[in-house]
């Protein structure tokens, strides 16, 4: 503490902004899914790639994506890793976290979600149970904001 | 140097979007590429300009603008800050000669952000300015009341300003504000920080620009009438507003580079047109003198003169300026694109009626101006 | 290319936390050392170009304004070019174009960040769009995850993962202990790095870059000015950026394309065919040690797949075939803004002899790097003693 | 910039609570920013406000162009030599350019109405930005008849100081 004193000194704030996005067509659609617990990609009709979440447009092809699949709620893991640290806005009883990308049955991207529903404070058991390749299947939160957190984690599939 | 032409430009309808940034962008940058006939991985490279603390809460712009620019694994930059410097980037990357066509996209959504006021406080340092409450509006009325007083200029001749530029607004319909309006409505209209009025503050819009550049040959070859890139120059400010004469701004030297690398001695006789960034009306006047399109002291007469208006011997602003429509980062985008639109005499119902050999398109963000930047156009 | 451009004058600060002075004159220090380094004065610079990471990181908007009197931009042309971690690669390649343009002589390029004036971590959420992509974790979560897959695409065991990484930050560590600039300059064993505790698995603690204060300045010259003003200007042999998609899953980051065509396009405007036997020096941009075994397959400096193999044969190494981040590298050092322009300044350092006492012995020819975004893009720059 | 914000954790994100944005048509997400900054004084700034702390106003001569500029700087933008001699400058000033705030936006730093100035100190050879009060604002046209650019004004200190720059509380017109 001797050190932090001896400092000089700097000014302290937080600083805060409000914004607010429009979702747009596309996004409103997905998160009308969303809260009826359906997930919806759009195809590219050019390279026949479904994406999720849905896009107005295929970010290669530069066309617009107007065919959209209502895609599986199962898919298998491309990755994952364990949040144990914190940082203003992430506090010590939100950790630990085990975010992962997730492929999805039938589409041709992977997306962020958190894997859950057992003790994953236990790190070894985490190692145990999740692994690049293992399936999962999502579980749903009883109320809907209409964000991707309306699935409140996914489960995998032992 | 290496001759660098405007090939198309697109721009954004000018009312507020319902559609989320990633869509509002690709349809403006699609339509571009549709129009020139292009497919997105044709173009060489790509430069886009937005800003994070304009980009709708989304810090790293060009992470989620990306996608809806085109720019997907091609060549790639962006600048932060006025798009008029992706434009002038994008012409050095032609002219390097490492690439022959460009793309560029400025964009913002500002009604996805806070006040304009909230965001400009942040270019404030966080000891002194800041809290002291300066912000582009507060600077800005600051140097509105020494014009004023220094030159006489009447509060009538700054609002009349903002007549002419919404009237000329009515003729453009990429334009967010379409009213009306009199003399007697702006000063008239709220005194938010006098001495500037309400109606004499630009709004804050939703705007995307796209524009595609090219070689010389390559111009030629996609389109009948490029609009060539002939000068521009840019300079900076100190920062503290006490350390300046608030009247005596960096545009006088941004203009003379732009000036001589066009080769354009006097800017009054060679300059047919101007677009010109004036958030605040009263600045159109004082840009206009330190451009050389007047003398020093005479905005007030140039715009009683009416030789700015749409009809007049060296119309400003035909597009209806900032003060029509506001998109903050893309605004000195919309300026170049303007401008090259009415030497193509594409502009539409805001066309002016004289021949166009040579614009100039002018953007400024900052306090006061602190950062001015100028681009001439030719035939 | 157009006209050929070189590098005349580097400056750095001393990096680390720098409660001790404002952040503009964090940013004067290093320009002053490269007007120094240069032996010029700011009346002879045509332009300047800034770039740090997004406003959020400290809380200010467009800082270039407030940097204008630091930098010596008054009544100067100044344009800001920004691209998150790769920031210090793009304003070196803005810099690059201008003089190679023809539109200016000499330009002055600024990079700088004061990561602890805001909260790193904190501010990197902001790149995620809110309702659409899972938002925690920072950025150690996002090349965290990416190492995984990594591993996971080419079925690399763990522990050799593990332990290939230990080498690199052991290497890197020892490094910044012999540079007198690096902000962390303290030396690890292999079992502390291997042992160190997890931050975001597979990434542990030592595995991480350190959150610093810092800037850099690069001066850039055309050929006839170079030559007139430098006796060994660092000639810009090849420049290269590419980008990605925004959502993460859209492109596998195992092979991560980006870097590959971005290092393409800068060899093939250097003439390299073979850059591992080629390049002198690499100053890759490693802010987590599993990044640059994959940096080191997609910059074509091994086989894909193979990173791990080749680093813990040594080819890496001091003393093996290619030495990378002899300067202690991003591991030891990261005021982003700043961080891939280090890596250039480092660069053109090594290829005119004046990295001091991290020189690579008969350096000339340097290739730097850097990444950025939500694992999107990557910048190249390479330099050469000879134009 | 400061208001009223939650964290939701579920979400991991903040809320802001004490600001909306206009109704719209359409389907929106609000997404704000709240970040933690500790901006460095470095030794000039923490100079100067111990000064002010003390109720001195201190500035910094250019060795190379004399000049005094306030608040103290570490460097002469303009020479872009160090500054080392510090003066005391004020505590009267005139005015250079002013404005009177009447608006509202979020984050704003006080209720308006209140005026903004730039003050020549005497001794200094710059503005100081900060405000003018200690009379009723709110008639505009009586305002115009009472602050002139070249009205001499006078500091007035705040009874509470934290060593930062509303140590000064305002400037009064000299009576």
């Amino acid at each position: 503490m001797a050190e932090e004193k001896e400092r000089p000194r700097t000014i302290e704030a937080v600083g805060t902004a409000p914004f607010e996005m429009a979702l747009g067509p596309t996004w409103t659609r997905f998160f009308e899914g969303i809260k009826e617990e359906k997930i919806f990609g759009t195809r590219c009709k050019k390279c026949g790639r479904v994406l999720v979440p849905a896009r107005p447009f295929c970010p290669r092809c530069f066309e617009p994506m107007e065919e959209w699949v209502e895609v599986a709620q199962e898919g298998t893991i491309v990755t994952w890793s364990y949040i144990d640290y914190t940082y203003f806005g992430l506090e010590d009883d939100m950790i630990p976290v085990v975010p992962a990308t997730i492929k999805l049955d039938g589409t041709d991207t992977s997306w962020w979600g958190v894997i859950g529903g057992f003790d994953i404070k236990d790190f070894d058991l985490v190692a145990k149970k999740v692994k690049v390749g293992g399936r999962v299947k999502a579980v749903w939160r009883k109320e809907k904001r209409g964000c991707v957190q309306d699935i409140e984690y996914w489960k995998v599939i032992e | 140097m290496k001759k660098v032409g405007i090939v198309e430009v697109t721009q954004s309808p000018g009312a507020e979007s319902s559609l989320s940034l990633m869509e509002f962008t690709y349809k403006t940058v699609k339509e571009l590429l549709d129009k020139v006939g292009m497919r997105r991985d044709e173009v060489d490279t790509y430069v886009m300009a937005s800003s994070d603390v304009l980009h709708s809460g989304m810090s790293c712009a060009n992470s989620f603008d990306i996608d809806a620019t085109g720019g997907f694994l091609k060549p790639f930059s962006r600048t932060e800050g006025d798009a008029i410097t992706a434009f002038v980037y994008g012409c050095m990357r032609i002219m390097s000669g490492n690439y022959d066509t460009a793309l560029i996209v400025g964009l913002i959504k500002g009604s996805e952000n806070a006040d304009n006021d909230t965001i400009t406080s942040c270019f404030a340092d966080p000891f002194y300015s800041r809290p002291t409450g300066i912000n582009e509006t507060t600077a800005a009325a600051m140097q509105m009341r020494l014009y004023l007083q220094r030159y006489g200029i009447t509060e009538e001749q700054c609002a009349k300003v903002v007549v002419k530029n919404l009237g000329n607004a009515l003729f453009n319909p990429y334009t967010h504000i379409k009213k009306r309006v009199s003399v007697e409505d702006v000063l008239g209209s709220e005194r938010i920080c006098d001495p500037l009025k309400a109606m004499e503050c630009a709004p804050k819009s939703d705007g995307v620009c796209a524009m595609l550049l090219a070689s010389e040959e390559k111009a030629k070859e996609l389109t009948d009438k490029p609009v060539w890139f002939k000068g521009w120059g840019a300079s900076m400010d100190t920062f503290y507003l006490g350390d300046r004469d608030l009247l005596d701004t960096p545009l006088k030297s941004a203009a003379a580079s732009a000036y001589k690398m066009a080769g354009i001695s006097n800017p009054r006789k060679a300059i047919d047109m101007a677009e010109i960034c004036e958030p605040y009306a009263f600045q159109e006047l004082l840009w206009c003198e330190q451009l050389g399109l007047c003398g020093q002291g005479e905005g007030g007469k140039l715009i009683d003169s009416g030789a700015t208006q749409m009809n007049g011997s060296l119309p400003v602003n035909p597009s209806g300026g900032v003060l029509a429509m506001n998109p903050y980062v893309s605004r000195g985008l919309y300026r170049v694109a303007e401008a090259a639109l009415q030497i193509k005499g594409k502009a539409g119902e805001h066309q002016i009626d004289k021949k166009v050999n040579t614009a100039l398109a002018h953007a400024t963000y900052g306090f006061c101006g602190q950062w001015q930047g100028v681009v001439i156009l030719g035939s | 290319m157009g006209r050929a451009v070189g590098i005349i004058g580097t400056g750095q600060t001393k990096h680390g936390r720098r409660d001790d002075v404002s952040y503009p004159d964090l940013v004067r220090e290093a320009v002053n050392a490269a007007f120094e380094d240069a032996g010029i004065t700011p009346e002879d610079i045509d332009g300047v170009v800034f770039g740090s990471m997004p406003s959020m990181m400290e809380g200010m908007a467009y800082n270039h304004f407030y940097f204008a009197d630091a930098m010596r931009a008054v009544g100067k042309p100044i344009l800001r070019a920004e691209t998150c971690g790769s920031t210090g690669q793009s304003i070196a390649h803005t810099g690059v174009h201008w003089v190679s343009s023809g539109m200016a002589d000499i330009v002055l390029v600024v990079g700088s960040e004061k990561q602890h004036e805001g909260d790193a971590q904190a501010t990197m959420m902001t790149i995620l769009e809110p309702f659409l992509q899972l938002s925690a974790g920072g950025a150690p979560v996002a090349f965290s995850m990416q190492s995984r897959e990594w591993m996971g695409y080419y079925h690399i065991a763990e522990e050799k993962a593990r332990e290939a990484a230990a080498i690199i930050s052991v290497d890197c560590h020892n490094a910044g202990a012999n540079n007198p600039l690096a902000h962390i300059r303290k030396r690890f064993t292999k079992e502390e790095v291997m042992n160190a505790p997890i931050i975001t698995y597979p990434v542990r603690l030592l595995d991480v870059c350190p959150s610093s204060d810092g800037a850099c300045a690069v001066i850039f010259a055309s050929e006839e000015k170079a030559k007139k003003i430098c006796e060994t200007p660092a000639w810009v042999k090849g420049m290269g950026f590419r980008g990605e998609e925004y959502f993460i899953g859209d492109s596998s980051k195992a092979v991560w394309q980006s870097a590959i065509e971005a290092s393409r396009e800068a060899y093939k405007q250097a003439g390299i065919t073979n850059p591992r036997k080629e390049l002198d020096v690499a100053e890759i941009y490693n802010p987590f040690s599993y990044q640059e075994l994959m940096f080191l397959e997609c910059l074509g400096l091994c086989p894909l797949g193979k990173a791990a193999d080749y680093v813990i044969d040594g080819v890496f190494s001091p003393g093996g075939e290619l030495s990378c981040d002899p300067s202690g590298g991003v591991l030891c050092t990261n005021p982003i803004g700043a961080t891939g322009l280090i890596r250039l300044a480092e660069a053109a350092m090594q290829v005119t002899g004046k990295a001091g006492s991290r020189q690579i012995e008969g350096a000339k020819l340097a290739l730097s790097h850097a990444m950025g975004g939500a694992e999107q893009f990557n910048g190249v720059t390479i330099v050469g003693s000879e134009l | 910039m400061s208001g009223k914000y939650k964290l939701i954790k579920e979400k991991y994100r903040f809320e802001i609570e004490d600001f909306k944005f206009p109704e719209k048509e359409y389907k929106t997400g609000r997404h704000d920013t709240v970040l933690p900054y500790h901006w460095a004084l470095g030794k000039t700034w923490t100079r100067f406000f111990d000064g002010l702390r003390e109720e001195k106003i201190l500035g910094t001569r250019c060795k190379n162009c004399n000049k005094v500029l306030v608040p103290a700087r570490t460097f002469c933008p303009r020479c872009y030599e160090d500054m080392e001699e510090w003066v005391e400058v004020g505590p009267e000033g005139t005015v250079d350019t002013w404005c009177l705030v009447d608006y509202k936006y979020y984050g704003q730093i006080k209720e308006p109405p209140y005026i903004i100035a730039q003050i020549r100190l005497d001794g200094a050879d710059c503005g100081l930005t900060h405000f003018i009060g200690g009379f009723d604002l709110s008639d505009p046209d009586k305002v115009r008849g009472k602050i002139k650019t070249g009205t001499r004004v006078n500091v007035v200190w705040s009874k509470e100081k934290h060593a930062d720059i509303y140590d000064i509380a305002y400037f009064e017109p000299v009576k």
